[in-house]
């Protein structure tokens, strides 16, 4: 299935504004998230820490509404889902 | 009117769509980028969601606070020390409410709407408002 | 500047003359003639002691809330539904303390400055904040 | 001695904006009152109550310093003296 990935901020200039990426079918956020961060080394180390868990500062949004990553992770992304990724808003 | 621009903002023009005959009060409230050597500031919008957020802050501002206009205008791109980059115009019966209502919509959109500053100075780059990830 | 001015209050300059360097934040209270049955609104000063209480007022507020710039325009004469009484503008380097001095401002010109209003409209006349004394 | 006494809102219709007043040496603010009163019948009726005393709402700057008209009726004025009759205040 294919998911439209954003990036804002300081993610967006390491994975670049929007790009489409197709996953398997049944894929949660965090595989999504995995898969990202196996291809893309600046961007495994800005959002993961070393043990693997994904830093408190990564910010994440499945279809314009936001996701707990503590909690939402496990959740399956639907075929034409758009995820973003960002950092702490500061706006204003 | 709600919107988030490349273009300069232009407040008076906000102020006088927001002044009407049952309105006392008219309270705005606009940012501007202050000089902590600070050459430029880049804002950057998620701007679908942003938008969507400005129109409900707005409408739990309009209903908490009985305002009778409400006018946001956020700025992106490069902006220099001392311009805009938020407009907030609050109208309402009476000053308590214009000023509360206004207070509300700029906390609320900080918090709240997906937006992002990059301060370019003397001191180099960084965006605004987390740790720089230890990958950068 | 504080002003006591006949002509009509020109906000955009006024909030221009507030806009620094060092200001992230600028607050604007406009008050305006709200129609509760109103045609006109006549408003008289003691123009000397307003002046004088005004620039008292300013100097606290400047102090108490640090803020960069303060301007005050009160207008006197006759005015029409809608138009400006008074504008208040404040800047700081922060938005709490640009919107806590803009109110201080108004709320103490509210209860010190020596002006007054007096409405004309569809039931008479009245002078604003005090019962009509028995004579009248 | 020669007193300037300003009146504005309510006041001013009834007393006109601004007069010069002729009062014997020594004599206090409650004096001055008094012979505004005695002349001027609408101006009693709008400043005193039927006993005779000042109305709160009433209010007094002598030289644009406000008096208390409950302490200082008593206070004498001094030749060149301003004083400034008024309603309660309602700017903004």
């Amino acid at each position: 299935m294919r998911i439209v990935v954003l990036a804002f901020a300081n993610f967006r200039e390491i994975l670049g504004k929007k790009r489409e990426m197709e996953i398997k079918e049944g894929a949660t956020i965090g595989d999504l998230l995995g898969e990202l961060a196996a291809a893309n080394q600046p961007f495994r180390v800005a959002a993961f820490d070393d043990s693997g868990a994904l830093r408190d500062y990564v910010l994440i949004m499945v279809n314009r509404k936001r996701v707990s990553p503590a909690l939402e992770l496990s959740r399956p992304l639907q075929d034409g889902d758009e995820l973003a990724i960002f950092p702490p808003l500061a706006g204003g | 009117m709600i919107e988030i621009t490349e273009e300069e903002i232009y407040l008076p023009e906000m102020i006088e769509r927001a002044r009407s005959k049952d309105a006392g009060a008219i309270v705005t409230f606009l940012g501007t980028v202050r000089d902590d050597g600070i050459e430029m500031l880049e804002v950057e919008a998620f701007r679908e969601a942003a938008l969507a957020e400005l129109r409900a802050i707005e409408k739990e501002a309009m209903s908490r606070f009985s305002l009778k206009a409400v006018e946001v205008a956020h700025r992106t791109g490069s902006l220099a020390v001392g311009e805009s980059i938020v407009a907030i115009v609050c109208s309402a019966g009476h000053r308590q409410e214009a000023f509360s209502g206004c207070r509300y919509i700029i906390d609320e959109l900080k918090k709240r709407a997906p937006l992002w500053k990059k301060e370019r100075g003397v001191r180099g780059e960084r965006w605004v408002g987390h740790d720089e990830p230890a990958g950068k």
